[in-house]
């Protein structure tokens, strides 16, 4: 039980940061942020409610496309997750294209509905695996949807963490900047400033990343792999394995 | 409402130029019709999506029927980027409208209700709203300290599309949960639909499929295509063919292998690739 | 999400001065919480219907609960004119916010949505308006001649209250083709629901119930109540009872006459009315 | 099959307004509106469609009490039902009540729609059959909704017509006045204007109003009854009676 793969490493990472929260909704092609919600749905015996976008399984949506982003402004929604392919030490989200716009260099599928979403759900963790320079950049080339909002703009949402596969950082709403609450086991706060873009606060000793609990990877290998295989399949098998 | 033979007959009457509206991939999308469009070599679409636009995209767009495309996203889902699209947006070989899936939706809600525009939270301090000359920023007249809030114009599609498990002989469709489907038919001024069956009791003398029904009303032409949505799946009935979607990926990465794809899949087809399911 | 054992433990949080938003009577109706709501002598309520009320909001203005009135229109439907309304009306013992019917839908659905107001067509020119200081109109911004618009703010009712045929054990509740009830319950901090029966499987893992579902997210509490909207009617279970409504109309011409038929039919009654149908 | 009753005689009259109408909507409590328009999709073998609010039959509403605003807003209804407890020569409606509002002397139901479906739907058929001087006054005590609009308000819609149960009139939105266009049989256009509180313009020669077509009330007797029982048995029983 000491060893685990990259993804249930991240899946941990990412409950924790769950701690509390009453409801989560999870977008489409998000495997390990679904798997980290169901996990917390269990550990809190159903405290936490997860409201899964993707397939059927764990959907709860019966109002078409709109109505997750309904619930989102009705104040129903306490955490979400989202991406970028550049992300700026403002937690400006790029998902659109690099270059200048519109004549894109390299066209990103869009912006969904980060537009909306970071701008009302309170707690919005930024989930983005890669940690490069491509990705973390001193200013994104697009603003799908900034990090912060001048003083009169509605505003109750916006960023809350970015989790990467080198470490975690939390972001200021007041500073206007990240600043790094951990580096996972085996990385050096060197490795993350190397490859971050932006700068960044940070504390002078980094903690390192907690490991998943064991009680939470059996949780997840006896219990959610079966979960998330139904909106995941392909990831479930990947990552679980035979478990499922 | 009129009854069609097949998705051909379906969309024969759809113009060049039309401002056409399809549903996003998690939802019924009319595959077998989309095909039927590019058979008929149509041209210069407004193809707006609700609110992300996939498969059905890309192959308008490589098949060349697209002229401005308004969507909050599209890609191939799990199959990865749409190649397509991709290189049209890059190229700039067609005029890309960028949105945010609640603005759509909003937007479409709009023409549903009959009003002008619809206000909508969020978006104002993003490029996608520096965007956007046709979306205004006012000051928004309940709030005491006057904060701005984004006003989306109403947008009216000449047509939607969309494929849905049943209809009946009166011309109500059967669309269960995907409302977003209700709200296109309601926004635009006609409404296309391919179905798996028709049946001939009224869906609306049963309360519990009533619940899921758009009434006849809203629909201007049905056509029975079995398989309608594939290859992406239909809930209940089939699931997306995976594989067929990542051969497609593959193909479309570059014109010519796109070309090469439509006119064995498309083309030479001739209504049949649903079969194949 | 809760479940009580009745109507009487289900309203029991509901505060006095709550803004409370009822179906009108076409829809489905929480007779049995109504009534509950007067035995616990609730005041000071700000009624709304979704958009027109009837026996449920004469019989709350009668037994005093009723502060302010929202609606397009009050009446006892075939039974006529709703006694106690008028009368309350015509003395000056409520105040009245006149509206019409889509205007209150909008406003929900601004909630709904998220957003601070919605625009309407039409009411200009109207007293409706003249008298709505609440309301406001503006040029509308996307008209080139800047024609004036109707804004209506956003309503958010402390608390919604309806009966069901059926609920889950999840605490989704089956509402049908009601649609009006789905955005009562967005719109809502609180949604109250009585219902005929309570199954164990999830009417969301039913395709066909789950076009007509309510999600257990929007419900805070249910209680089971058979007969739950008698005498009114709940289609497809029982029809509304002409008869008890119409001996109401004329018992409740005089406050007299109210509070006998009230001592009678809701004190006394303890929750057994609902049983009689 | 001349002998014809005073409902059959006005469902018959209101029926010829709708001739050319491609979709009507019938609100509440309207049975001899609804009779008419049913009656009329029978006779225009289904070209003309009808939708019913009240209850479950001819009844095509799946959105909730709002879609038929909607659907009016769409400007896919082309002709609507309005009454009105006052109703003046500008074609004003009062639902809501007599004297100085709120102080109201007698309180009506109500505005319910009427404020907006004057505005959006192109021919507003006025159905009041009480002639009196207490219902067509000089001025309306309460505008629930307006009959005409000013230049620049967007008003496709409006009032058509009047149907009482003395005559026909047809209103003329740039003189904002009604034209008396028949008395029905047996009744005078002295009568009318004795029992009118407003002005209305009058050709010198006003005809007579046409008596129900036989072959039509035939129909409303052997099938219409039937249909519009689904909705107002009472209405049905007491009118059509045994027939049905």
């Amino acid at each position: 039980m000491t060893d685990y793969n990259q993804d249930e490493f991240l899946i941990c990472a990412v409950a924790r940061l769950l701690d509390g929260v009453s409801h989560v909704a999870v977008g489409n092609a998000s495997p390990v942020p679904g798997s980290a919600a169901l996990m917390m749905r269990e550990v809190t015996q159903g405290a936490l409610r997860v409201s899964m976008i993707a397939g059927d399984a764990n959907n709860p949506f019966t109002d078409g496309g709109r109505e997750l982003f309904d619930c989102a402004g009705q104040g129903r929604i306490e955490a979400f997750f989202l991406g970028g392919a550049q992300i700026d030490g403002q937690a400006n989200l790029n998902l659109v294209g690099t270059g200048e716009y519109p004549h894109v260099t390299k066209r990103f599928p869009g912006s969904f509905g980060s537009a909306y979403m970071y701008f009302v759900v309170p707690k919005v963790i930024l989930f983005r695996p890669e940690h490069t320079r491509r990705v973390f950049v001193p200013k994104v080339d697009f603003i799908s949807a900034p990090g912060t909002s001048a003083p009169g703009v509605y505003r109750p949402g916006g960023p809350y963490a970015l989790v990467t596969e080198l470490c975690i950082m939390m972001f200021d709403k007041n500073k206007k900047r990240f600043t790094l609450v951990s580096v996972h086991p085996g990385r050096t706060v060197e490795e993350v400033r190397d490859n971050t873009g932006f700068e960044f606060d940070a504390p002078k000793k980094v903690p390192v990343t907690r490991k998943p609990e064991p009680e939470r990877l059996q949780l997840l290998r006896a219990k959610i792999g079966r979960e998330i295989a139904k909106t995941y399949p392909e990831f479930a098998k990947r990552v679980f394995g035979a478990a499922v | 409402m009129a009854f069609f033979k097949d998705p051909d007959a379906l969309v024969q009457d759809v113009p060049n130029g039309a401002l056409l509206v399809l549903p996003p991939d998690y939802s019924l999308v009319p595959m077998a019709a989309v095909r039927a469009l590019v058979r008929k070599r149509i041209t210069d679409l407004h193809l707006l999506f609700t609110p992300i636009g996939g498969l059905a995209g890309d192959i308008l767009i490589g098949a060349g029927c697209v002229k401005t495309l308004e969507a909050a996203a599209l890609s191939l889902g799990e199959a990865g980027p749409a190649p397509r699209f991709s290189d049209a947006a890059q190229s700039g070989a067609i005029a890309i409208k960028d949105s945010t899936c609640p603005a759509i939706h909003s937007a479409l809600q709009a023409s549903e209700k009959g009003v002008p525009f619809m206000p909508l939270r969020g978006v104002i301090g993003s490029d996608v709203l520096a965007n956007r000359p046709d979306w205004k920023v006012i000051d928004d007249p309940f709030d005491p300290e006057g904060g701005p809030i984004l006003l989306l114009p109403a947008i009216k599609p000449d047509v939607a599309l969309f494929h849905a498990p049943l209809a009946d002989s009166e011309g109500n469709v059967w669309i269960g949960k995907r409302r977003e489907l209700v709200t296109m038919a309601h926004a635009s001024k006609e409404t296309l639909v391919t179905v798996e069956r028709i049946q001939r009791p009224s869906l609306l003398d049963d309360p519990t499929m009533a619940a899921g029904t758009l009434p006849a009303m809203y629909v201007s032409g049905i056509a029975e295509a079995k398989g309608g949505c594939w290859p992406l799946g239909l809930p209940g009935h089939y699931t997306a063919n995976l594989n067929a979607i990542r051969e497609y990926a593959l193909q479309a990465k570059t014109q010519a292998g796109f070309d090469a794809w439509l006119q064995r899949n498309v083309i030479d087809d001739q209504g049949q690739m649903a079969q194949q399911q």
